[in-house]
């Protein structure tokens, strides 16, 4: 038996067929197990969750709003500490207090307050699920919508090759604030995603793991190639897999021979408008970012 | 009667909401053909696969969305689709 | 034990001898003092709990809302743009049920800038489902932050609560203030200990869904109806507290001063009252209907008070801007049919209300054929 | 009631005058309020503070216009501010200075700053100028001015100050007399 049994999202949410968020919150709590209290920015996976009087999820859960995930995350841990030293709940059991947001709501809005409960040391774990866009309301670009993805706001058209900006590069962003335990992870390799989850949890102060989540409505490909795209993400380096523990930096995974960008961006409809000569360049500024980290 | 603020008190009710109608395919399993490495377990977003009381992993129709996730990442095709007919 | 203390110092002792257990604060002038105060009180260990020092008045709410909701005792302090800045969340945190009481040191808004006080900061948060309390001294403050937990935690109200008292008028100002014994009060309040909403691994629900449209329209009325409650549990709490403590504030939603024989009432909120009582002391036939709680609108009390008023002059420190009133004003102007009911702007962004401005506003509502809005000792 | 305006500038402590008389009218048993003037003034600009001493509950919520009594803690503010605004025809003035100054009041006047340079080592004029408004109004006593510094500043400071209260209380008693 290689994965643990417990299951603490229930089937029945609405996400769409094939969607790698579900995938990776289920891998998420196979590993945190029932003592776990998880926040939910306003995002896919909170709505597809949580219609009322329906919920997926059988561990405590709460969302409050877009942008505060960081604040209601470190609210809940300050809650739990007082309660175990004033009140004696909890006593000898740990709880992992864990917030699971989207990109949207993490690199952009919910940025301020993440970076505050980062900064504060609360105790809490925050994964980014990452679909390199607003997919709830219908694909608009994210700070972590990566360079020439089209958008409904960056579309590619007769002048435009989409987004125009790098991704923004959250882990790094919060290896900076000194936080013990940050990594990525990819929803394709379940295994080190785990691995890491775990890990965090058993380290003291704030954690933060970013994973990759292909999403077939917004990025375009098939339901059943959600784990084959995110694999040639982390294959072609363009989504390297590392973890960076108490500032040590260590790549997770090493691809035998990176494979050309070009497979990655063919397999998805949101690259469609490239030429050769623009996934060329892309090619360059992926060698380039995995050279910085020795990939 | 609606709860206070909304709260819901039962964990996980959301399997009352059989989400195997949204279907196209339907993937079908063959047990003799399985090596059990889990891949199809652990990739599916409805957790609709899991192990039965023998150790054979079985899809759930109640909740199966038809992905086939799990048919593109068997690694030795135990699973195949077939077209939903009513 | 009396002390003379400011009134941000005075809600941080009813903070203290609430035992309240997550506190998060952002600071802003003219609350900040509330929560220097409350990190002292900390730092000599003479109030155990834990102390967000979160980044932003919006993460403070939020902070509060995650504390609530797992089920502790919480508070923060706010005032003008940092209030408008928690708009949303106020929303969330009524909407949740969550009992969160703070202390809004009331301010201006901008633009232009302006750190002194009106009410328009927290009147522009009167419907986002938050009980609303307006303290008229400093020792008012002290027990409506205690009065507030009692309150918010009542098992038919559940619903955050705002404490409001005027930036420096009262924040800054020191003056006697009875303190009073811990053990009482952490009798009379208890443990905060919800039934509704609290994380807990052992009972894992789940709080802050999708409200779908057909649950949506009922957890708002549900919000109206423990409003509705509100309104005698603070009667009720204003007695208890009194019994206890020996202090009360009116009937907890209104005070009535002077209004046996009153032809002309004013109606006013916050500090400003002290000064009107020490003015028509000194008059005839003119009375005080002082409105403590905002929200719940106290209507009934209203009609009762205002029946016999001949002249009624509402002062509001706020102005809902292309309606030339304040949210008093209208609000009274809506319980009562048929009366002649003035409006007194007074107050905006620091301006002093003084003695002569009081008087002004009497004369003039005396005079007035219809009604009126009249801004008080403002330029052109 | 009797109400008192404090003149100083930012950083001089008025605020804190204001308020230790307060303390000091409320542990001679009498009820009483203090609040500052606040600005946008830093360190240095002309500030104002308010007290306000009764025998009965104070409820009144607007500033002094028409005060008993102004404490000018910084005798150069006369250049810069009508400190005598309001100031009611037989009310009294308190001012640091180190001349015989005459105005159409009753006037005290007092080195606040050479006690505070003698007893604290700096021109911080605050606790000697509430000390010598004590002495020329006799409104508070000298002990309640002095527990009320005692409570405001922690250790050596508190003495220094309570000191520099007394000092100057006594300076005025010995100029103008009980």
């Amino acid at each position: 038996m290689q994965y643990p049994r417990i299951e603490l999202f229930a089937p029945g949410h609405r996400g769409c067929a094939g969607c790698g968020a579900a995938i990776i919150v289920r891998q998420i709590l196979k590993v945190a197990g029932k003592d776990t209290i998880v926040t939910t920015p306003t995002g896919c996976l909170e709505v597809f969750s949580t219609p009322y009087p329906e919920t997926s999820w059988k561990v405590p859960w709460i969302h409050v709003a877009f942008e505060c995930a960081g604040a209601v995350a470190s609210g809940i841990e300050s809650a739990i500490k007082v309660l175990k030293r004033k009140r004696g709940k909890f006593k000898d059991r740990k709880i992992n207090v864990i917030a699971i947001g989207g990109d949207g709501g993490t690199a952009d809005i919910g940025f301020q307050s993440l970076s505050g409960a980062m900064e504060r040391g609360h105790n809490i774990l925050y994964i980014m699920y990452d679909n390199e866009a607003y997919m709830n309301t219908g694909i608009q670009r994210s700070s972590a919508t990566p360079l020439y993805a089209s958008t409904t706001t960056t579309p590619a058209g007769k002048i435009s090759k989409g987004e125009d900006r790098p991704k923004k590069d959250m882990a790094m962003i919060m290896a900076a604030h000194g936080v013990p335990y940050v990594a990525t992870a990819c929803v394709s390799y379940p295994d080190d995603l785990m691995r890491k989850v775990k890990k965090a949890l058993s380290i003291e102060g704030p954690k933060f793991i970013h994973v990759l989540q292909p999403c077939t409505t917004g990025w375009g490909f098939p339901p059943e190639k959600t784990i084959e795209i995110g694999r040639l993400a982390v294959e072609t380096g363009v989504f390297p897999l590392y973890e960076i523990e108490y500032g040590e930096f260590r790549l997770t995974y090493r691809p035998a021979k990176r494979k050309p960008v070009k497979e990655y961006i063919r397999a998805q409809k949101r690259y469609r408008h490239l030429t050769d000569e623009d996934i060329e360049r892309l090619q360059k500024y992926i060698d380039e970012k995995c050279k910085l980290l020795g990939l | 009667m609606v709860n206070i603020a909304a709260i819901i008190y039962e964990p996980g009710n959301s399997v009352r909401n059989k989400t195997g109608g949204w279907r196209t395919f339907r993937p079908i399993l063959d047990i003799k053909k399985c090596i059990k490495c889990e891949k199809c377990y652990i990739f599916c977003p409805e957790g609709a696969i899991q192990e039965d009381i023998d150790g054979n992993f079985i899809i759930d129709y109640d909740y199966c969305k038809g992905c086939l996730i799990c048919e593109h990442e068997c690694p030795v095709k135990a699973i195949t689709r077939v077209r939903e007919e009513k | 034990m009396k002390k003379v203390i400011t009134g941000t110092s005075a809600a941080a002792e009813a903070v203290r001898l609430a035992d309240v257990d997550v506190i998060a604060a952002y600071p802003i002038t003219p609350q900040t003092t509330c929560v220097e105060k409350l990190a002292e009180f900390i730092a000599n260990g003479e109030l155990d709990a834990e102390y967000i020092k979160v980044e932003s008045e919006h993460s403070a709410m939020a902070a509060c809302i995650g504390a609530a909701a797992t089920g502790v005792r919480t508070f923060t302090a706010t005032a003008s743009q940092g209030l408008a800045l928690m708009h949303e969340l106020l929303f969330i945190a009524a909407g949740m049920r969550l009992p969160i009481v703070m202390l809004v040191a009331n301010r201006a808004l901008s633009a232009p800038i302006n750190i002194w006080c009106d009410h328009q900061d927290s009147i522009s948060q009167r419907d986002t489902g938050w009980i609303q309390i307006y303290a008229e001294s400093n020792q008012e403050t002290l027990d409506s932050v205690i009065q507030a937990y009692k309150i918010a935690e009542n098992e038919n109200v559940l619903l955050p609560v705002m404490v409001c008292i005027d930036g420096f008028i009262l924040t800054h100002t020191v003056e006697p203030v009875e303190i009073p014994d811990e053990k009482k009060v952490r009798e009379y309040l208890g443990v905060y200990e919800p039934k509704h909403a609290y994380l807990d691994p052992d009972r894992p629900i789940t709080q802050g869904p999708v409200g779908v449209p057909e649950c949506y329209m009922e957890t708002r009325k549900q919000i109206e109806k423990a409003m509705e409650n509100a309104k005698k549990v603070i009667k009720d709490v204003n007695e208890e507290y009194y019994n206890i403590f020996g202090r009360k504030y009116g009937n907890g939603l209104v005070e009535a001063y002077n209004l046996e024989n009153a032809d002309t009432v004013l109606v006013a909120m916050g500090s400003v009252c002290g000064t009107i009582k020490d003015v028509i002391d000194k008059m005839e036939n003119v009375g005080l209907l002082r409105v403590r709680c905002f929200r719940p609108f106290p209507k009934e009390d209203i009609r009762k008070f205002l029946e016999n008023a001949e002249n009624i002059a509402v002062i509001d420190k706020n102005i809902s801007l292309g309606f030339n009133k304040g949210a008093l004003g209208i609000e009274i102007s809506s319980v009562l049919k048929n009366k002649k009911i003035c409006n007194y702007i007074a107050g905006l962004g620091g301006r002093d209300v003084r003695i002569e401005d009081i008087k002004f506003i009497i004369d003039h509502v005396r005079k007035a054929d219809d009604d009126e809005t009249v801004w008080v000792n403002c330029k052109e | 009631m009797i109400e008192i305006r404090f003149h100083g500038r930012g950083g001089q402590g008025a605020v804190t005058a204001a308020r230790i008389l307060a303390k000091a009218a409320f542990y001679d048993g009498k009820y009483c309020q203090a609040f500052p003037f606040f600005g946008v003034e830093r360190r240095g600009a002309p500030v104002k503070a308010f007290t306000r001493i009764d025998d009965k509950p104070i409820r009144l919520r607007c500033q002094i216009y028409e005060p008993d009594y102004i404490v000018v803690q910084d005798s150069t503010l006369l250049d810069v501010v009508n400190v005598f605004e309001g100031l009611k025809k037989d009310g009294a003035v308190i001012i640091n200075t180190v001349k015989d100054m005459e105005f159409d009041y009753k006037t005290y006047c007092i080195d606040a700053t050479g006690i505070a340079l003698e007893v604290l080592g700096v021109p911080i004029v605050n606790t000697a100028m509430v000390g010598a408004f004590a002495g020329a109004t006799k409104l508070v006593s000298l002990e309640s001015i002095k527990k009320a510094i005692l409570e405001t500043f922690s250790g050596k400071l508190g003495e220094k100050n309570a000191l520099a209260a007394e000092k100057a209380y006594n300076e005025i008693i010995k100029k103008y007399g009980e």
